[in-house]
Order: C-alpha cells, then sequence, then structure tokens
C-alpha cells in the first residue's frame, strides 16, 4: 500500500514537472513581454506550439545519421529523469536516492553531451557554432556547479537533496555568507545552462550571437518539439532546484497526508510563479553579452562557488 | 599463473621463429597463444579475488639474484591489477586477431607483443626488489620494441627514444629508491622490505623517488612528454595496451611501494601527490583539446585520467596519515575503481581509433568525418567510450568520479588546515577537467564520424573485421555493466583495501535495488540500474508516445542551415575551429597560444590563412634547457678529443703532480 | 766509514738531477744529446758507486748496460737519425725556459717534502735515493711535456728511465728480475721508436709531434 | 720428470708461447689462423683444468688463487672466441688487401704473445714478472694498433706507445716503491715482491711508502685502465687497430690492468695506517664515467663510440671496487665480466657492419635491421645490454652497484646515476641512427660466422636470469677477499 502510494507520488512528481514546465516559459515570455509594454502572446502558448510541432512531419537533412533521429529522445529522457528527481513539493520520494546533487548534476551533462552531437550531425557551420560554444560555456559552468555542491554538502553533510532540504528548513542552519555566495553562483550557473540573457538569447534567431538555438537549427517536428518541452524541463529543473534548497519551506515530507502534499504542491507552484517573474524582470533589464564576455561571467560563478567553500571554515570550522 | 606468462614467453619466441620461416602464419597464431593465456590468467585470477580470500599463494624460483631468487607473490593487490593487465591483454590480442592482418611491419610486432605482456604480468606478480625492476624495466623494453615497429618514420624513432630515455630514468629513480628501501646490506625481499621501520627523513626521498619513478612511466605531469608521442606511434592494440594497461602498472609500482613497503606516510606527502594529480588533470585534457590527431588526444586523455587517479591516492594518503581508514578506504577505492575504467574505456577508444586508422589510413580528424555512415558499429562503441571517459551516467567513468567526490567531500573532517584548504581547491579541478572532457569527446567523436566527410578516404572507409568489433563490443558492454552494477566491483575491491588500509567499504552488495552508498545513505548514494532503467524507460516512451499519437511523418531534404547550405564539406566546423573558444580561455596561459591570421586584401582572391601555434611549457621550461646543457659540455668537452700527445701527457703530468701534492698535505 | 760513502752517493744522485735539469735547459737537439750522454754516464757512475757500497757485483752490470746503451749507443743512433732526417735546427720548446726551470724546481721540492715524510725506519740511503729518483723522473716527464719535437721527447722518456733505475739500484738488494726489465723495456722502447721514426720518415718528412698530430681524420 | 711441467698453469703459458714461435714460422695465412684458433682453445681448456685440479703452491713466481683464476678463465675464453672472430675477420682484410700475409704471420704471432703476456700477468706471483707481463702486452698491442700503417693507425700507435711507456714507468716506480716498503719487514730479495709474502706483512710496512706507491701504480696501471683523465690512448686506439685488437683491449687486457690495482689495493687496504685506496679510485671512476659519458654524444665513428662507452664501464667498475664491501666487490666483478663478454660481443658485431658497409662512419650506416636483420638485432641487443637494460648481465651488476651504493654514499650514487643516463641517451641517440630508418650503403650479405657474436650474448643474457651457485659462491668468496 506504502509501496503504491510512493510509487503515485513519484509518478505524480513526474507528470507534474512535465506539464508544468511549458507553463514556466510561457508565464516568463509574457512577463517579458508585459514589462516590454507588449501584450504578448498567452501563457499556454508553448503547449499550444508544442502539439502543432508534435503534429507536423519532420524535414531531416540528408545525411543525417540514426544519431542525429535518437539523440532529441535521449536528451528528453535525461533532463526528465534529472527534473524527476528534484524535490518540488514533497521531499524524500521513493527514487530520489538513486541519484543524489552529483548524479543530477551528470545527467544534465549528459543530455547537454547528446545535444552537442545532434549540432555536428549535419556538418553545418551553424551546429557547429552551436556546440563548441555550447561546451565552452559548460566547461566553466559545471565546475562552478559542483563547487556550489560542495558548499552545501559540507553545510548538510550531504549530497543527497532531500536531507539538504531537511537540513535547510531545520534552525540549524543560521545565516552563512558562503550559502549566499552558493545562491548568487548557482542562479548565474542556471542563467547560463538554460540559455537565457545575458549569456545567449532565447528569442534570437540572428545566427551569430546564438548558442543553444544553433545547435538545434536542423531540427524539426516531434525532434524540435521534444527537444523545447526538454529545454524548459531544464528551467524548471533550476529553478525548483534554488526553491528547494534555498527556499525549502512547504516540502512535504516522506509519507505525508495528501492534504500536505497539495499543500505543498500550491506552495511549489508559488516558488516557481515567483522565480519565473524576477527571471523574467532580470532578463529585460540587462543585454545579452558577446560570446568571449561569457567566461568571465562564469569564471566569477567558479570563484563565488570556491569562495563559499573555503569560507566555510571561516564560519564554522569542523 | 607463472605458466600463463611462461606461456606468453614461449609464445614470443616462438613468433621469433615463426616470422623467420613463415611470416603469412604469425599474426593468427601469436595473437591466439596471447589472447588464451590471458585469458586463462584472467579467470585464475578473478577466481582469486573473489573467492574467500586464504593466505597469499607465493612462488620462488632460482632465478634472478642468487642469495635471494625470484619470488613471486598473489596476493589482493597484485590479483587485481593481474585482473586490469589481463583483461585489457586479451581484448587486445582479440582485437589483435583481425588487426594483424593489416600490420605491416608485423615481424616488428610478432616477437614483442607477448613479451610485452609478460613483463606486465611479472611486474604485478614480482616479490622482490630485483625481479620487480628487471620484469619493469622489460616492460619498458618490449612496448620500446614495439613502439619502434614503423622504424622508418622520423617521429617514430624520436618518440621511441625519447620514451625509452624517460623509462630508464623512472627505472634509475625506483632503483634508488629501492636502495633505500633495502638498505647497504641489501634486503631486497618485499618481506624484508616491509619489516624494516624507515626515518620520516628516509621515506620522504623514497616517496618523492617513487613519484618520478612511477610518475614518468605513468605520465604525471611534467613527466608525460614522452607519453604522447610514444602511444601513437605504436600500432593501435600496442597503444591501448600502453595506454590502458601500462600506465596502469605504474600506478601499481606507487600504490606497491606508498601503501604497502613503506606503510606510514606523512600527511604532507599527501599535499604533493594532490597537487600534481590536479595539475595533471587538468593540463592533460587541455593538452588533449589541442590536438587534432586522434591517437594523440586519447594519448593525452589518458595523461588526464593519470591525474584522477593520482587524486584519489592522494586523498587516500591524507586519510590514512591521520588514520581516518574508512574515508581512505573510500577513496582507494575510487582510485582503483578508475584505474579498471580507465584501463575499459581506454581501450575500448584506442581499438576505435585503430579501425578507423585501418579503415582509412589516417589519424588526422581534419581529413575525417561522417563515418558514422561507413562504420556504424564502430562509431557506436566509439560513442559510449567517449560517453564514458567523459563521466557521464549511467556509464563506468561516471561511478568512479562520483565516489572520488564523495571522498572529498569528507575532506573538512581533516586536522590540518593545509589538507581542509586543499583538497576543495583539487575537486574544482576535477570537476574541470571533467568538463572540459566532455567537450573533447564531443570533439572527437563529432570531428570524427559525424557530419562531413573531410576527404576521400573517410567517403570510401568500410567497416572493420569481426575480431575487432568483437573486442570492441565486449569492452562496451563493460563499460555499461561496470556503470550499472558497481557494487560488486566495490565489493570486489574489499579484499585489497583491507590489505593495504586495514579497512574497507560498507558491502555494497547486500544494499537494496543495488545502489552504492559509500557512508551512508542519507549522506549519499547512488544507483547506476536505476538511472539506466529510467532514461531507458523514460526514452522510449516518450518515443512511442509520440510516433503511435502524435505523426511518424518523416521527409528527407536538405541541411536547412538558415537557408545558405553550402555543398562544400569544408564549410563544416573542424577540430581546430571547435577547440577555439577554449583555446581562447586558457590556451594564451597555459599554451602561450598565438593565432595569425592573414587577410587578403578586398580585391584579391586568395584565400585567407589561419594558423595557430602552441607551444609546450613543460617541453620548453623543463626539458630543452636539460637537453641544451648536456649538448653544451658535450660539446666543450669534445676538445679532448683532438689534444696532442704532448697535451695527453701533460695531463698524466697534471694528474700524478696532484695527486703527490695531496699526498704532501695529507695530515 | 759509512758517512763518506752516504756523501758520495748523494754527490751523485744530485748530480742526476742536476743534469736532468741542464737536459731542461737545453733547446738544440744536438746539444740535448750530448746532455743527455751525460745523464747516462752519472747515472753509470752512481749505480757503479751503489755497486761498489752494497757489495753487489751484479749491479756492475746494470751500470755497464747504462754505460754502453744509454750514454754511447742510443745518442749516437739518434744523432745518425737526426743527421738523416735533416733535423739540426733547435727544438721549440713550448713554454719559455725560464718558467719550466721554476716549474722543475717546483717539482724537485714536492719530491723532497713526499719523500722525507717517510720515518727514518726505512734506511737513510733508501730515503735520500728514493728523493732524488723521484725528482729525476719528474723532471723526465716534465722535459716530454715541455717539448714540442719527437726526439725531445724520447730524451725526455728516457732520462725518466734513468731516475727508475736509480730508484732501483737504490734500493738495496732488489732482485736481478728489475734490472733486466729495465734494461729490456729501454731495448724494446728504442727499438719501437726506431721503428716508429722509420715509419714516420717514410710517411712524413719529420718527426714533430705537431705534424703526426695533425693527421687527424674527421671519424671522430 | 716432464711431468711437473704440464701442470695447467705451465700450460696456459707454454701454449701460447709455443703457437707464437710456430706461427711466426710458417707462411701459409689459412693455416696459422687455424692455428691460432686452436692454441686459443687449447690455452682455454687448460685455463678450464685449473679449476679441476688441485692448486700447487705458491711459489715465488707463480700463483694460483681465487682471484686471478676468474680473470684466467674469462679471458682465455675470450680470447679463444675472439680468435674465432678473428680468423674470418683477417681473410676478408686479405681480400681486400689491407693486409699483406706478412702482416698476418706478424698479426697472428703478436695475437699469441699478447695471450701469453696476458696469462702471464695474471698467474704471476711476483709484483716484478706481473709488471714485465703487463709491459710485454702493452707493446705487443702497440705493434698490433699500428699494423694498418695508415696515418691514424700511425698515429694512434704512437700516441698508445707513449703514453703507455709513461704508464710503464710510473708502475714500474711504484713497484719499487712497494719492495722498498716490504724490505725492512720481509728482508731483501725476492721475497719482497713475492705476493702472497707481501699481503701477509704488509701491516708493518711503512705506510707513507705505501701511499707514494699506489699513487703511481693507480696512475701507471690506470692509464692501461682507461681511467679518464689518463685514458687518451685508449679510443684511437680501439679505433684504428683491427676489430679482433679492439675486441681483445676492451675485453682482456683493461681488466688485466685492472687485476693488478685490485692487488695493489688489497696491499694498502690490509695496512691500517695508510690512506685507504678506495676514494681515489672512486674519484676516477666517477670522473672517468661522466667524461665518457658526455663524450659519447659527439662521436662519428662507431668504434670510437663504444671505446669510450669502455671507457665509462671501467668507470662503473672502479667504482664499485673503491666503494668496497662484499655486496659492491661482487657487483665489480660481476660487472668487469659482464661488460668483457658484451663488449667484446658488440666489437664482433661492428667488425662485421664495418666490413660489410665499408665505413666505420655514423653517419655513412642506416637501417641494419632492416638491411641485415641478424646482425642490426645483434647490434641491438648488445647495446641494449651494454646500456644496462634487462633481462641480460650488466642490469643486475649495476642494480647492485646503484642500490648497494646509495643507502651508503647517496651522492655519489646520485652522480653515477646520472652519468648512466646520460650514456644511456647517448647510446641510443646512436643506436637510433645505426640501427633503424631507411637502411643506407651496401645490402651484401654477411660472410663471416655469427657464433662469437652470438655466444656471448647468449652467456650475458643467461647470467642476466640465472647465475650457476658455485660461480655465485665463488664470486662471493673473492668479493670477501677483495675487502
Amino acid at each position: 500500500m506504502a509501496l503504491i502510494l510512493d510509487l503515485a507520488v513519484q509518478g505524480m512528481q513526474m507528470v507534474l514537472v512535465l506539464l508544468l514546465a511549458p507553463l514556466l516559459t510561457g508565464f516568463t515570455r509574457k512577463v517579458k513581454a508585459r514589462l516590454l509594454r507588449r501584450r504578448g502572446p498567452s501563457v499556454i502558448q508553448p503547449y499550444r506550439d508544442i502539439l502543432r510541432l508534435l503534429r507536423k512531419e519532420v524535414v531531416l537533412a540528408e545525411n543525417a545519421s540514426w544519431l542525429f533521429r535518437t539523440l532529441p529522445y535521449m536528451v528528453f529522457a535525461a533532463t526528465w529523469v534529472a527534473a524527476a528527481l528534484v524535490p518540488t513539493f514533497a521531499k524524500g520520494l521513493m527514487f530520489s536516492w538513486s541519484a543524489d546533487l552529483i548524479a543530477i548534476i551528470a545527467l544534465l551533462g549528459s543530455a547537454r553531451f547528446f545535444l552537442a552531437l545532434a549540432g555536428m550531425d549535419i556538418g553545418t557551420s551553424f551546429g557547429g557554432i552551436g556546440s563548441s560554444r555550447e561546451m565552452m560555456i559548460a566547461s566553466l559552468a559545471e565546475p562552478a556547479m559542483i563547487m556550489i555542491v560542495f558548499t552545501l554538502a559540507l553545510v548538510a553533510g550531504s549530497t543527497q537533496l532531500s536531507t539538504v532540504a531537511d537540513f535547510m528548513s531545520s534552525s540549524a542552519v543560521g545565516l552563512r555568507v558562503s550559502l549566499g555566495l552558493a545562491l548568487v553562483a548557482l542562479i548565474i550557473v542556471g542563467i547560463a545552462e538554460n540559455a537565457r540573457v545575458p549569456v545567449d538569447n532565447p528569442a534570437t534567431h540572428l545566427e551569430l550571437t546564438m548558442v543553444h538555438e544553433a545547435m538545434i537549427l536542423e531540427y524539426s517536428g516531434r525532434h524540435l518539439a521534444v527537444i523545447e518541452v526538454a529545454g524548459s524541463l531544464k528551467l524548471l529543473l533550476y529553478v525548483s532546484l534554488i526553491a528547494a534548497v534555498f527556499m525549502p519551506w512547504g516540502l512535504a515530507p516522506t509519507g505525508a497526508a495528501p492534504m500536505a502534499y497539495a499543500a505543498g504542491a500550491l506552495a511549489y507552484v508559488g516558488k516557481v510563479a515567483v522565480a519565473g517573474f524576477l527571471l523574467a524582470l532580470f532578463e529585460t533589464a540587462i543585454a545579452k553579452m558577446r560570446v568571449f564576455r561569457v567566461p568571465e561571467f562564469l569564471g566569477a560563478a567558479l570563484m563565488l562557488g570556491l569562495l563559499g567553500t573555503l569560507l566555510l571554515f571561516v564560519t564554522r570550522s569542523f | 599463473m607463472l605458466w600463463c606468462v611462461a606461456a606468453l614467453l614461449a609464445t614470443s619466441v616462438a613468433a621469433i621463429a615463426l616470422v623467420t620461416v613463415r611470416p603469412a602464419a604469425g599474426p593468427r597464431f601469436v595473437y591466439s597463444a596471447c589472447l588464451v593465456s590471458t585469458a586463462v590468467a584472467f579467470a585464475i585470477t578473478v577466481a582469486r579475488l573473489t573467492d574467500d580470500w586464504g593466505p597469499a599463494p607465493t612462488l620462488h624460483l632460482p632465478l634472478g639474484l642468487p642469495w635471494l631468487g625470484a619470488d613471486f607473490r598473489l596476493d589482493a593487490l597484485s590479483a587485481f591489477f593481474l585482473i586490469v593487465v589481463n583483461l585489457g591483454a586479451a581484448a587486445a590480442s582479440l582485437y589483435g586477431i583481425g588487426y594483424g592482418r593489416h600490420e605491416p611491419a608485423s615481424e616488428r610486432v610478432l616477437p614483442f607483443f607477448p613479451a610485452f605482456l609478460a613483463g606486465m604480468n611479472l611486474v604485478v606478480l614480482a616479490d622482490d626488489a630485483f625481479t620487480f625492476l628487471l620484469s619493469w624495466e622489460f616492460m619498458s623494453l618490449g612496448s620500446w620494441a614495439l613502439v619502434m615497429a614503423h622504424h622508418r618514420i622520423e617521429d617514430n624513432r624520436r618518440a621511441g627514444y625519447i620514451y625509452l630515455v624517460m623509462a630508464s630514468f623512472g627505472t634509475l629513480s625506483l632503483l634508488l629508491a629501492y636502495g633505500i628501501l633495502a638498505g647497504p646490506d641489501g634486503r631486497y625481499g618485499f618481506e624484508a622490505i616491509r619489516a624494516t621501520l624507515h626515518e620520516s627523513s628516509a621515506v620522504a626521498v623514497i616517496l618523492v623517488l617513487t613519484l618520478l619513478g612511477a610518475g614518468s612511466k605513468a605520465g604525471l605531469v611534467p613527466l608525460h612528454v614522452w607519453l604522447p608521442l610514444a602511444h601513437p606511434a605504436a600500432p593501435s592494440h600496442v597503444s591501448a595496451l600502453m595506454s590502458g594497461v601500462m600506465t596502469k602498472v605504474a600506478v601499481y609500482g606507487f600504490v606497491r611501494i606508498v601503501f604497502d613497503l613503506l606503510a606510514h606516510p606523512t600527511w604532507w606527502s599527501s599535499m604533493i601527490v594532490l597537487a600534481l594529480g590536479g595539475i595533471t588533470a587538468v593540463l592533460g585534457v587541455l593538452y588533449a583539446l589541442m590536438q587534432h590527431d586522434l591517437k594523440r588526444l586519447l594519448a593525452y586523455h589518458t595523461v588526464e585520467n593519470i591525474g584522477i587517479i593520482f587524486i584519489g591516492l592522494g586523498l587516500a594518503l591524507a586519510f590514512q596519515a591521520n588514520g581516518m581508514v574508512l574515508a581512505a578506504a573510500l577513496a582507494l577505492t575510487a582510485a582503483l575503481f578508475h584505474v579498471f575504467n580507465h584501463s575499459v574505456f581506454k581501450s575500448l577508444l584506442f581499438f576505435g581509433a585503430g579501425a578507423v586508422l585501418t579503415a582509412t589510413g589516417e589519424r588526422d580528424m581534419e581529413h575525417l568525418g561522417g563515418l558514422i555512415h561507413r562504420m556504424p558499429h564502430t562509431s557506436f562503441t566509439f560513442l559510449v567510450g567517449s560517453m564514458a571517459i567523459s563521466a557521464l551516467p549511467p556509464l563506468n567513468g561516471f561511478v568512479s568520479e562520483w565516489l572520488i567526490f564523495q571522498a572529498i567531500l569528507l575532506s573538512p573532517e581533516l586536522p590540518q588546515w593545509g589538507l581542509k584548504i586543499m583538497i576543495p581547491a583539487v575537486g574544482a579541478l576535477l570537476a574541470l577537467s571533467a568538463a572540459l572532457a566532455a567537450a573533447c569527446f564531443v570533439k572527437a567523436f563529432g570531428i570524427t564520424f559525424l557530419g562531413r566527410p573531410r576527404s576521400e578516404a573517410a567517403r570510401n572507409a568500410a567497416e572493420v573485421d569481426r575480431f575487432s568489433l568483437a573486442a570492441m563490443f565486449a569492452f562496451a558492454l563493460l563499460c555499461l555493466l561496470a556503470g550499472v552494477l558497481p557494487g560488486y566491483i566495490i565489493d570486489g575491491l574489499a579484499p585489497v583495501t583491507d590489505g593495504l588500509i586495514g579497512a574497507e567499504m560498507p558491502v555494497q552488495a547486500s544494499v537494496p535495488w543495488l545502489s552504492i552508498v559509500p557512508i551512508a545513505e542519507a549522506r549519499s548514494s547512488y544507483n547506476g540500474l536505476l538511472v539506466f532503467l529510467f532514461l531507458i524507460i523514460s526514452a522510449s516512451l516518450a518515443a512511442f508516445v509520440i510516433h503511435r499519437f502524435a505523426s511518424r511523418a518523416l521527409r528527407r531534404g536538405p541541411a536547412w542551415d538558415c537557408g545558405f547550405p553550402d555543398p562544400s564539406t569544408a564549410t563544416q566546423y573542424t577540430a581546430g575551429s571547435f577547440s577555439q573558444p577554449i583555446r581562447r580561455v586558457f590556451g594564451t596561459l597555459v599554451f602561450r597560444a598565438r593565432e595569425h591570421v592573414e587577410m587578403p586584401p578586398p580585391g584579391n582572391l586568395g584565400p585567407a590563412r589561419f594558423s595557430v601555434d602552441l607551444r609546450d611549457l613543460v617541453w620548453d621550461v623543463l626539458y630543452a634547457p636539460v637537453s641544451g646543457t648536456v649538448g653544451f659540455v658535450s660539446e666543450r668537452l669534445n676538445r679532448f678529443q683532438f689534444l696532442t700527445i704532448r697535451q695527453y701527457l701533460s695531463l698524466v703530468f697534471l694528474a700524478l703532480v696532484l695527486l703527490l701534492l695531496a699526498l704532501a698535505i695529507w695530515p | 766509514m759509512p758517512g763518506l760513502e752516504f756523501d758520495i752517493a748523494h754527490l751523485l744522485a744530485g748530480g742526476l738531477v742536476l743534469v736532468s735539469f741542464m737536459l731542461l735547459y737545453q733547446d738544440r737537439i744536438s746539444a740535448l744529446l750530448n746532455v743527455f750522454a751525460l745523464h747516462a754516464f752519472v747515472l753509470a757512475v752512481s749505480v757503479a758507486w751503489e755497486a761498489h757500497i752494497q757489495d753487489a757485483p751484479h749491479l756492475y752490470v746494470t751500470a755497464a748496460i747504462a754505460l754502453v746503451f744509454k750514454a754511447i749507443v742510443i745518442p749516437v743512433a739518434l744523432h745518425r737519425i737526426m743527421r738523416r732526417l735533416g733535423i739540426h735546427r733547435e727544438i721549440e720548446t713550448v713554454v719559455g725556459i725560464g718558467p719550466t726551470m721554476l716549474a722543475g724546481i717546483g717539482l724537485v721540492a714536492l719530491s723532497m717534502v713526499v719523500m722525507l715524510r717517510i720515518t727514518e725506519e726505512a734506511d737513510p740511503l733508501a730515503r735520500e735515493d728514493l728523493a732524488f729518483a723521484l725528482s729525476v723522473v719528474l723532471l723526465g716527464l716534465l722535459i716530454m711535456v715541455t717539448r714540442r719535437n719527437a726526439v725531445g721527447q724520447v730524451v725526455g722518456f728516457m732520462s725518466l728511465e734513468n731516475g727508475l733505475v736509480l730508484a732501483a739500484t737504490g734500493a738495496k738488494g732488489m732482485p736481478l728480475v728489475v734490472e733486466i726489465s729495465v734494461a729490456f723495456s729501454i731495448l724494446i722502447a728504442f727499438i719501437v721508436i726506431g721503428i716508429f721514426l722509420f715509419r714516420i720518415r717514410e710517411r712524413f718528412d719529420t718527426v714533430d709531434v705537431l705534424v703526426l698530430d695533425q693527421f687527424r681524420g674527421d671519424r671522430r | 720428470m716432464i711431468a711437473p711441467l704440464l701442470t695447467p698453469e705451465i700450460l696456459v703459458l707454454a701454449i701460447p708461447l709455443a703457437a707464437a714461435g710456430l706461427v711466426a714460422l710458417l707462411a701459409n695465412y689459412r693455416l696459422t689462423a687455424r692455428l691460432n684458433v686452436l692454441a686459443a682453445l687449447c690455452t682455454f681448456l687448460a685455463a678450464a683444468a685449473l679449476f679441476f685440479v688441485e692448486r700447487p703452491e705458491p711459489g715465488s713466481y707463480l700463483l694460483v688463487d681465487d682471484l686471478n683464476i676468474v680473470f684466467i678463465a674469462l679471458s682465455t675464453f675470450v680470447g679463444f672466441t675472439t680468435s674465432v672472430f678473428s680468423a674470418t675477420y683477417i681473410a676478408h682484410e686479405m681480400e681486400t688487401g689491407r693486409l699483406t700475409p706478412v702482416n698476418l704471420r706478424f698479426y697472428h704471432a703478436m695475437y699469441q704473445v699478447l695471450m701469453f703476456a696476458m696469462n702471464l700477468a695474471l698467474v704471476a706471483n711476483n709484483v716484478g714478472l706481473m709488471w714485465v707481463a703487463i709491459e710485454i702486452a702493452t707493446l705487443t698491442t702497440v705493434l698490433m694498433v699500428g699494423i694498418y700503417r695508415t696515418h691514424e693507425a700511425l698515429e694512434a700507435a704512437w700516441k698508445y706507445f707513449i703514453l703507455g711507456s709513461v704508464g710503464i714507468a710510473l708502475a714500474l716506480f711504484g713497484t719499487i716503491l712497494v719492495y722498498m716498503a716490504a724490505r725492512p719487514v720481509v728482508g731483501e730479495g725476492i721475497d719482497a715482491m713475492v705476493w702472497t709474502i707481501l699481503i701477509k706483512e704488509s701491516v708493518y710496512f711503512e705506510p707513507e711508502l705505501l701511499n707514494v706507491a699506489f699513487v703511481f701504480l693507480l696512475l701507471g696501471y690506470g692509464t692501461k685502465v682507461g681511467l679518464a683523465p689518463v685514458h687518451a690512448w685508449l679510443p684511437d686506439a680501439h679505433a684504428e687497430g683491427p676489430t679482433p685488437i679492439s675486441a681483445v683491449l676492451s675485453g682482456l687486457l683493461l681488466n688485466v690492468a685492472l687485476y693488478a690495482v685490485l692487488r695493489f689495493k688489497m696491499l694498502l687496504a690490509a695496512n691500517p695506517v695508510a690512506i685507504a685506496p678506495g676514494p681515489l679510485m672512486m674519484t676516477m671512476g666517477l670522473t672517468s664515467v661522466l667524461f665518457a659519458a658526455f663524450m659519447l654524444y659527439r662521436r662519428r665513428d662507431i668504434k670510437r663510440l663504444f671505446a669510450y662507452s669502455s671507457i665509462e664501464h671501467m668507470g662503473i667498475i672502479a667504482f664499485a671496487f673503491g666503494m668496497g664491501g662484499p655486496l659492491a666487490n661482487f657487483a665489480g666483478l660481476l660487472h668487469m665480466t659482464m661488460h668483457s663478454l658484451t663488449k667484446s660481443a658488440i666489437f664482433f658485431a661492428v667488425g662485421h657492419i664495418a666490413q660489410v658497409k665499408g665505413t666505420q662512419k655514423i653517419a655513412d650506416i642506416r637501417g641494419l635491421t632492416d638491411s641485415h636483420p641478424v646482425l642490426g638485432w645483434g647490434l641491438v641487443l648488445g647495446v641494449v645490454a651494454i646500456a644496462g637494460l634487462p633481462p641480460l648481465g650488466i642490469f643486475m651488476s649495476e642494480f647492485l652497484i646503484v642500490s648497494s651504493t646509495f643507502a651508503r654514499e647517496p651522492l655519489l650514487a646520485i652522480v653515477l646515476v646520472l652519468g648512466l643516463l646520460i650514456a644511456f641517451g647517448a647510446l641510443f641517440l646512436r643506436l637510433n641512427a645505426l640501427a633503424f630508418g631507411e637502411p643506407t650503403g651496401s645490402l651484401a650479405p654477411v660472410t663471416a660466422s655469427y657464433a662469437p657474436l652470438f655466444s656471448h650474448l647468449a652467456l650475458v643474457l643467461a647470467a642476466g636470469l640465472y647465475l650457476p651457485g658455485p660461480l655465485v659462491t665463488w664470486f662471493q668468496n673473492v668479493a670477501s677477499l677483495l675487502g
């Protein structure tokens, strides 16, 4: 019985993230449009796009290989699994122990790996640009992320997200410099990883400025749809990661009553909305930077992460 | 056990005979013989390691040093490394059965191949200093001969030369280390060495010498220069052995001396190891990113992985020095696990490179591309290898790096501030190298196998023979298994860490769902199997749903490319252009990278030229001066060859007078 | 009356050293050869004296050998060779005569210091004698080193041998084997040198070692 | 009544002497060559017999003991194999007309005289006799080095002769001094030069005299050993003489001279007050190693290259003996044996190469492993052995020397290792050029037999893997004897 319930909760979470992801994208677009004094597309526009794409036929370049056709699903799967393992409305989910924070990052890493390969398969110049820049960005973003994990893990004494969340919601945390640094770094990394302004512009198709879009330039139809979903899943994942770690209030504990779950879900949606709004605000506030400014941007994140780890010893010596 | 080695040596002798009489039948016979004997050895050692561990069997032969004889011992550590060695060797032999047919100079490969294998086995089995060093140098010699197989190419000769000099440098420093360990009256047996207590200064010297010796063979920066030259020069299955296995034998040497013979390291010694490991990891992968020769790229990645392994070993040293045996066991397990993993996927990748080489005759990625269409199986296995070496779940490379991260996260409990501060920094280096590795293999796989063929050879490539494919698929499967079922390997390593550190990680096989729990479940856990299943299920689910309910229509058309598709394959991204952003970021300070662009003036239709020159700082700073000094001194001294008789006489005269003076002023 | 015997022995030995200095001083081949004859003669006398005071008759043989071969045969032969090779011009020495002399004096001092450290147990005769012999040997080497010319080197070498003979005879009761070997070696040496001079004569028109040194292939 | 004359130690001397006379008389050079081989073989057998008959009482002239029996066996064996090699080699020289039949008679006679002289030096129980023998050996080799009568050969021989005879003189002076030191104790006459008596009584000798004596002996015999800075004759003599003579020089004569030095070292070591001879030998040894190691780099002549490597190895051996102690001495003996076997083998190979390619210039020889596989790999094997790589014998001795030294004299050991490494680099630099790459020069097959070459290499290989027990105990006795 308990097993089934757990399974159900786990399943709910997976479905929830899947459903919520495009909504977040739409919501941010909407807010951005509003901030720019435009009406903008409706919030559920992304769903429409995806459904339309799904129904369209795929136009495949002649020299596309079998890899090109399988990769979208692999990307999607990796991102989805990763997203499913991050506590959203409840912690201590059934399979949450099957991968800790490092593993989740690594999963996202494999998703990126696949995407970059997809970019190179057709053998066009844009694909190459996209992949190489993506990997360059990642090569800085990933270590930064790992350093953030170090900070959290050293504070909470665990890399298990549920445990971390537990700890962060407990009173033992107190206010810490390093956590602040970690938060800032995490936000920077999130922005970079999700190809948002100022690192990349999800809206542009101006060839030389795009990174993420350039990789998926050759995709169409259902493949494109799947990739889009994966993209928004990733965004949601980062949001819920920040939420779970830095705003852990309202997370339903293991095996709680359904009402608690509902409350958790509500709280979660609230957090996501806030995050989306802030993101939009940030994106409208600043402009995209040149590609070779990005390393400094991310280097800052890396430094912050490292600093956070080292400052731990200052604030509290183990 | 030794019978297999004997069989190998016999094979090599037979091979010499064979290549002289019937070159035609050579490869098949030799490689099959190697395959059989190494496979048997592999089976034996696996059996030894898995069944309940009795006293280590020893063997004494009246060879080698007369009053000492040659001692061999098969304890847990050597058993594990024997598994690594013979696994790689068996696969390489299998691969060789097919690959050897295309070998132009097989009479220069066949005799030495089995000898090389035998040498590696003997190093791991040796139980006294003399036998150890003898086999060690024998191994180097065998591999040197294999590197020189294609000796008509100038670069190969140079590579072989540098390799051999570095190898003997390493051997001599190990020799000095053993000199201290054995003491003036020459107690060379490992048993006797273990029994003696060494004072701390001696321990420090020994550790440094061992780092020099084992490091120069394993390819620690700055002793790595020979590796990227020598490994690609050899035939591919030999490159696989050298990169995948021989470097591990070097690691064995380090572990054997530092953890086993030299029981009590000091905590600061671990700092040296950690620093070297971190630097090696990052520099190795950066060098690799700059290459466009496929095999050289792989060789540089060996340098990187050696760095990762040494990070693990350094952690183990640090924890052991502070008596945190459990943590030390974790770190050591992680390091050894990575040894195993790297031997598997690096061999796999070199096999792939060899396949590409046979199919196209090209090692330069700038002339490859689009091979995924012509050689699907090879490219699939190569993809698996690339994912594994890039530490992507659910494959094996991730597990060992994950374990190392777990060990790093235990560092705050160390008392020394130096280590507290240093280890997280090393962790950052590790993460950096992992991310860069991913970038590098996107490049390697993408440029070589994806895109459109950049040369005629690549356009007409054909899939390789079934033996090679068998070897590659076996190892690809192994990458997956080790990734999804790491618990069994960790348990298998328990006796090793038990023997060296006196502690072992918690038993993993009993954990539900076959996940691995280094310390406690609340702290961290990882389940490769579930992740793998989730990935497969969700991917296939998505595919199924979409194909079932949405459209499955598909139309082939020209590439979109923002509306300007260009038929010329030259418009693709090249290896050089792929690594350009990263070169901009790191290159300028690490390689003093300079980019020269010559734009023809407007109206001139000549092509624009873009060239990059990279300098190997290590070479410039360390090796060039040394060789320069030797050259200078020999030039100066050379005048003594051309003196007149009278001047020679005056030399004698001076010597005499000096000695007499010495006597005169003698107290 | 041993005192007198010692003094005469010393006188002769010292005379030998003196003659070595004269050799060192010469810069003409003919003169050099003459002085060498004198050198050998003094040696012969001192050996004879040793024979007398040690009443060891076999030493007279040595004295005779020294007299006949070294004082007569060899100089004459070298004179003839020299004339055949047509080199009566002076020998160019490497360093000036003055510094050479100074060096020689230093060498003598050195040999004294080395030898006189020997404790008194060894009988004084042997002791002083060895000191002189050593200085003769060293001076002979010095001659070889400072002469550019093969004949000069040969002469230096032979004066060195004289020093050896002096030492040997000074060694009381040293078995005959040594003298024989000395004479033997000198004989061989002379023959071989002769052979060499002939061959060198065949090849090039001088025995100047410098010329020999020029024939050095690039195959080093 | 003839029986007492037929003891092995007499035969070892008598056979070569007789053969020398015989060969000098005969005209037919093929016959003389065969005779040469035969005599060398008989000598070797006689030497082998030394092991089995019980030793004679050490007389005042001859002596057979643990120390020299090893040397005798070694030198007669190498002498035998070299004579086999020289037979074919000389035949080729005849065909190319570099030598005349007259030269050959002379050559073979001298070869036997050399054998005789060396054996005499080894079995001599009398320091005077030993001196005489070594002189004869030197003079014969001088004549053989000059045998080609080319400018270079003459110059080399002349250089060898001058330096050699200065060495002779110094050694003689040292011998006289030893006598002087011994006389007050032992008394006048022959006894004061008999080795066995000297070593017994040397405790009471006058230390100062012994010191001076050793200086002269070290320099005198050291000239023959080829230690820097008195090495100068060695490279040219090796390079310009006939290759068999180079082999004999490197393989044997150097050892004989070293043997003499060792004898006197023991003498000094036995005296408590005299200076320790060890440091002197170690300094000269290290100097030779470093010097030779650097000199190896600029060599253009293949024979001169290996001549310098001989200097290096003599340095190592001298260093080992200077270090002393059972391990180092054992290693030194082993190294000496291995070196003479290996080095002569290398010179055999080099001789074949030079005859096939018609040149000794390293620059003109390429890719031997392709053009002459057996010869090329033989050379590779030889160089691998001489560079101290396993599984050949020199590895074992170098292992022992270095490892046993480092614990006692770290700095010296490091210097030694440095020298080894530098020499290693030089040797393989040249080997790369010689044995690998595109073959150049003539591809004519080698006519001579490889038997001597590979028999030596096989021995070295066997020794590297397994030393027979008796031999080991033997060496250990000798090592302890050397103190």
